[in-house]
């Protein structure tokens, strides 16, 4: 075992947790929040392999280290947009959720099967 | 021979096309932000010719030479570098795509005016900025040969399509389009970690090294099945569907156009490329039915939810739901069991067919939907007698994409699912030629269920809100006969889905 | 010489280590917000200085270390204002508020 | 085991139990502060991944940012009806079990390497001496994976107008409220005042090191547009209207030079997005330092929100 290892794993639970709160979690903001938890859960995945790629005398490999930047700044977008959909919605109706019309909170149960 | 395809990719001539196609869109979209709302249609409009020419201009090359076009970006080939791709499925693809974009931009004119404008507005400029962003981010899907790259497209749509859902505002709009980005993001987030263990696993992202390179192990599967259940979700198909009918039923006539018959091609073209040409031995028997099985749960939940519709909007939106079931029948048809592989033969064929004419058809139908909203201003079905009288262009339109959707000839839709069925009839699994024919009656099911109200006559003059331009109803026809023609490639270029493929080559050295 | 610096090094962070468990244990013992905050405050402070002090004849030239020293002063700055901050809210909503 | 690897298992423990914290807390406002604690704790992760180009983004941007979005959210929720409809427990059942199989299927891919670790390192320091950059990240970034560098400032902007159609119609040219705090506060103006000067150094030294060391654009760009939030919810300078053309040039300005350069490879370098021997560093940071503008004004823009109200003249 190694910090790679150590690190993959952790971030492949993390992606376990995230999964279950984006799922299962009725309200809009912890589900962005959830999905933060999953994003950074991936980026760890992506980490532990640029770390046991280590090579050429980096400690890592840096074209996953890019990768992950990127997505980085992508995720920072979504949640932005995410959370201005959010508080549009609380304007809108005075609350903030996915269900209006019954079922809809069970709506996004789909996203694991 | 393998010799052959061994040999390090090159920029091939006419490859520079390939980097048009996508620096046009994303130039346009860094003009109109810096220039401001009132020229974006301005914009627009240079754009789509040229847009348009591109796509002409790689389909003929690809058509005429049968080879891949590629082009190397900044000279540094794969892995360390990005490859640029069309092939035969790009070709045809980007031609479809920018022929509806063009027409949803000419029909979009009417209630996204910004030439006359003497202030930006807000909807106007927003929906030309994602429309062309739309375009560029569809272009990029069809010719990276990155799957990372592909992931950097893929959230370009998300963020393009996820606006134009609530470009009204409404609260229903807003929880559609909220529902919408958090699947998209869930969809993309997997697919993103799928593309961190193939690299992995493999050290390339490159579509055509990975091809080489892949081998079946609990990564790959791992990866690959992470990757397909975040397309899906994109997709929209059964059962993750959930979020497309009230998104794509919301929003305005143009961008439901848009949504429906373009967006979720994105995700299911990197359906195709993942398992047809990134890891084409991986799938299995098992995994082809088990999609095939999905795709036919789709074409009878959504059929059946279809008919069950009061709003002409959401049966649409239901629609296409089931229609986006027969992509996925490809699958099983294209598995061949001896080489244990997809092939791409007429299955695949079949199924592009089928992607290119729906995706003229639904947005045809979406626009003859819009403006029959605008006209009575409702659109309850029950209530829509005597709107063949009003606006026949119109009626005729939607006909006709019906006629496509259900699969007469000699519409697309006729060439695609007699494809399949051949494929289906070829490899001895008749079940899914059922589950074809079963979706086509409950097709013609909704289609004459709308028809036949639509073409009762009132039974007093129909008093119509606004005066329906005639481009937007030309534009809606337009599209519903490109989608009827579409059939008639059977004469013509149907071959080029194979063109620059590369199993085409190992099937016949073998 | 190195052995002694080392040594000086060691000594320091572990002292800097133990004031942040003992503003830790603070944070989670004291009875309400204000008390809480002067535990966290007094012990980061103090505790970073010493981590900070610690590494000095580790970094790498005079720039190294100027970086270090501002980090320390980043971190005082910052803490006191944010300290004020809550203060302030604590002050004005009452301690749920 | 050496000590540093018991040092990485508490962190990682650290992070498991903070981050499920986020996914499990009562409340969505304790659930905002374990995430931003999570952010901060990542980041060191980072580090002793060996990736500190990485850690600084997910420190600026990750924690800081992503951070201030959410607390600026939760406050405003703070007042919202809640409906108490709780995810029934068969679901959460299911739920569970598939999320437990995905969590352990990507543990087995961590658990089983390839037998040969791929990887490009080498090849990226190989060629890296041709671009004259130190930094393999940024060669990565800008030289070998530039045309993902240049859609990925396109995929921001367009979050960024994303965000903003979300306006009303009648805000549309309006400036957005940031409404983190209600009343200027003397404690907070004194920050803002002092601090930014500071930040701005920090930022532009940020940019400017990225070329040879762990830093660049991204991470400048979001000290930068840190630096301009404290001074907006500081009260001390009022958010741009979103039609100023200042702010519609400045966000535009680096991915269009970086296009441009890009355009221009084909006549000096004979490819899209390669740079002409010699001339790739001086390209590349100049491309930089525009990019780093163009994401400080994104970033500020993008957790400023969508436009409420329009500038009395």
């Amino acid at each position: 075992m190694n910090a790679a290892t150590l690190f993959g794993l952790c971030g492949a639970a993390l992606v376990g947790f995230g999964l279950y709160g984006l799922v299962t979690n009725p309200e809009p903001l912890r589900k962005v929040l959830a999905f933060n938890l999953l994003g950074s859960g991936v980026f760890l995945v992506f980490g532990a392999i640029s770390k046991r790629a280590a090579a050429a005398g980096l400690g890592g490999d840096p074209v996953p280290q890019a990768m992950v930047i990127t997505a980085i700044v992508v995720a920072f977008a979504a949640t932005a947009m995410a959370i201005a959909l959010v508080l549009r919605l609380l304007e809108e109706t005075g609350r903030a959720t996915l269900s209006s019309d019954g079922p809809g909170g069970t709506s996004t149960d789909g996203g694991n099967s | 021979m393998p010799d052959a395809t061994v040999l390090p990719d090159a920029t091939t001539a006419g490859g520079v096309l390939l980097v048009l196609a996508i620096v046009l869109p994303v130039t346009s979209v860094l003009l109109s932000l810096a220039l401001g709302g009132r020229q974006v249609e301005r914009i627009a409009c240079v754009l789509m010719p040229c847009g348009l020419g591109v796509a002409f201009i790689i389909f003929a090359d690809v058509w005429r030479s049968g080879e891949r076009l590629t082009y190397i970006v900044g000279d540094w080939t794969p892995p360390l570098g990005i490859a640029l791709r069309a092939d035969g499925l790009s070709a045809a693809m980007m031609v479809t795509i920018a022929i509806v974009v063009c027409a949803v931009g000419a029909f979009a004119h009417a209630d996204f005016n910004t030439r006359a404008a003497a202030v930006e507005t807000r909807a106007p400029f927003v929906f030309w900025v994602m429309l062309i962003a739309i375009w560029g981010a569809m272009n990029m899907i069809f010719l990276g040969g990155d799957l990372f790259t592909l992931y950097v497209a893929l959230e370009l749509l998300t963020f393009a399509a996820v606006p134009l859902v609530c470009l009204d505002g409404r609260a229903e709009t807003l929880q559609a389009a909220l529902r919408y980005l958090l699947f998209a993001l869930l969809g993309s987030i997997l697919y993103l970690v799928g593309t961190a263990l193939l690299y992995g696993s493999y050290g390339t992202l490159d579509i055509v090294l990975l091809s080489r390179r892949i081998h079946l192990e609990p990564a790959t599967l791992a990866a690959a099945t992470l990757m397909t259940v975040g397309l899906f979700a994109k997709t929209a198909l059964f059962p993750l569907h959930l979020w497309l009918p009230p998104a794509h039923a919301g929003a305005p006539a143009a961008a439901s156009a848009v949504l429906s018959a373009v967006v979720v091609k994105g995700s299911f073209f990197l359906v195709v490329r993942l398992w047809f040409d990134a890891m084409p031995g991986t799938l299995g028997s098992a995994g082809a039915q088990l999609i095939g099985a999905l795709g036919a749960a789709a074409i009878v939940f959504g059929s059946v939810v279809a008919l069950r519709q009061q709003r002409l909007k959401l049966l649409i939106a239901y629609s296409t739901v089931a229609q986006i079931g027969y992509l996925f029948l490809m699958f099983p048809l294209a598995f061949d069991t001896v080489s244990a592989q997809l092939q791409s033969a007429g299955a695949l064929t079949g199924g592009m067919l089928q992607a290119i004419s729906h995706a003229t058809a639904k947005a045809a139908m979406f626009m003859a939907a819009g403006l029959i909203y605008a006209a009575l201003g409702h659109d309850r079905i029950a209530e829509l007698g005597g709107i063949a009288q009003a606006l026949p262009m119109t009626v005729f339109a939607f006909a006709l994409g019906g006629v496509s959707l259900i699969g007469l000839p000699p519409s697309g839709g006729f060439l695609a699912k007699w494809l399949l069925l051949e494929a289906a009839v070829v490899t001895g699994q008749w079940w899914w030629a059922m589950v074809m024919l079963a979706g086509g009656l409950f097709t013609s099911g909704y289609m004459f269920m709308v028809l036949s109200r639509a073409l009762v006559p009132a039974h007093e003059p129909l008093k119509l809100k606004t005066i329906v331009p005639r481009y937007q109803q030309a534009a809606a026809l337009t599209l519903a006969l490109a989608s009827l023609l579409s059939g008639l490639v059977a004469l013509g270029p149907v071959d080029v889905f194979q063109a620059g493929r590369p199993e085409a080559m190992m099937v016949g050295s073998r | 010489m190195t052995p002694w610096l080392d040594i000086f090094t060691v000594a320091a962070v572990s002292a800097g280590a133990l004031f942040f468990l003992a503003g830790t244990v603070g944070l989670l013992r004291f009875p309400d917000a204000l008390t809480r905050l002067h535990a966290v405050t007094k012990v980061d402070n103090l505790g970073l200085g010493f981590v900070v002090l610690g590494l000095l004849p580790q970094s790498n030239g005079l720039f190294g270390a100027l970086k270090l020293v501002s980090i320390w002063l980043l971190v005082q700055l910052s803490g006191a204002i944010v300290t004020q901050l809550i203060a302030g809210a604590v002050r004005q909503h009452g301690p749920r508020g | 085991m050496t000590i540093s690897f018991f040092y990485d298992v508490g962190l990682a423990v650290l992070i498991l139990g903070v981050g499920t914290t986020t996914i499990f807390a009562h409340t969505a406002f304790a659930a905002v502060i374990a995430f931003v604690v999570y952010g901060l704790l990542l980041a060191i992760a980072w580090v002793r991944l060996a990736a500190v180009d990485v850690a600084l983004t997910e420190a600026a941007i990750g924690g800081g940012l992503t951070g201030m979005l959410l607390l600026g959210a939760v406050a405003r929720l703070r007042h919202a009806k809640v409906d108490d409809i709780r995810t029934g427990l068969p679901v959460r059942l299911v739920a569970g079990v598939l999320c437990a199989l995905i969590a352990a299927g990507l543990a087995s891919a961590i658990l089983l390497p390839p037998a040969v670790i791929p990887t490009l390192a080498p090849m990226v320091m190989e060629n890296l001496a041709q671009s004259g950059l130190g930094n393999p990240v940024a060669g990565v970034l800008f030289v070998y994976r530039a045309l993902d560098t240049l859609l990925e400032k396109v995929v921001v902007l367009l979050a960024l107008l994303g965000v903003w159609s979300l306006a009303p119609d009648s805000a549309w040219g309006g400036i957005p409220a940031l409404r983190v705090y209600a009343r200027p506060n003397a404690t907070l103006t004194f920050l803002a005042q002092l601090l930014p000067p500071l930040g701005i150094v920090v930022g532009v030294y940020m940019c400017w090191v990225g070329a040879k060391e762990p830093g660049g654009a991204f991470q400048g760009g979001a000290i930068l547009a840190a630096m301009w939030l404290l001074v907006m919810i500081a009260g001390l300078e009022s958010p741009p209207s979103i039609g100023r053309p200042w702010l519609r040039l400045l966000l535009v300005v680096g991915p269009a030079l970086f296009l441009a350069i890009g355009l221009a490879g084909f006549l000096l370098a004979n490819a899209f997005l390669a740079y002409p021997p010699g001339y790739a560093k001086p390209m590349i940071v100049a491309v930089e330092i525009a990019l780093t503008l163009s994401i400080a004004v994104a970033l500020g823009m993008l957790a400023a929100g969508p436009p409420e109200r329009v500038r009395q003249q």
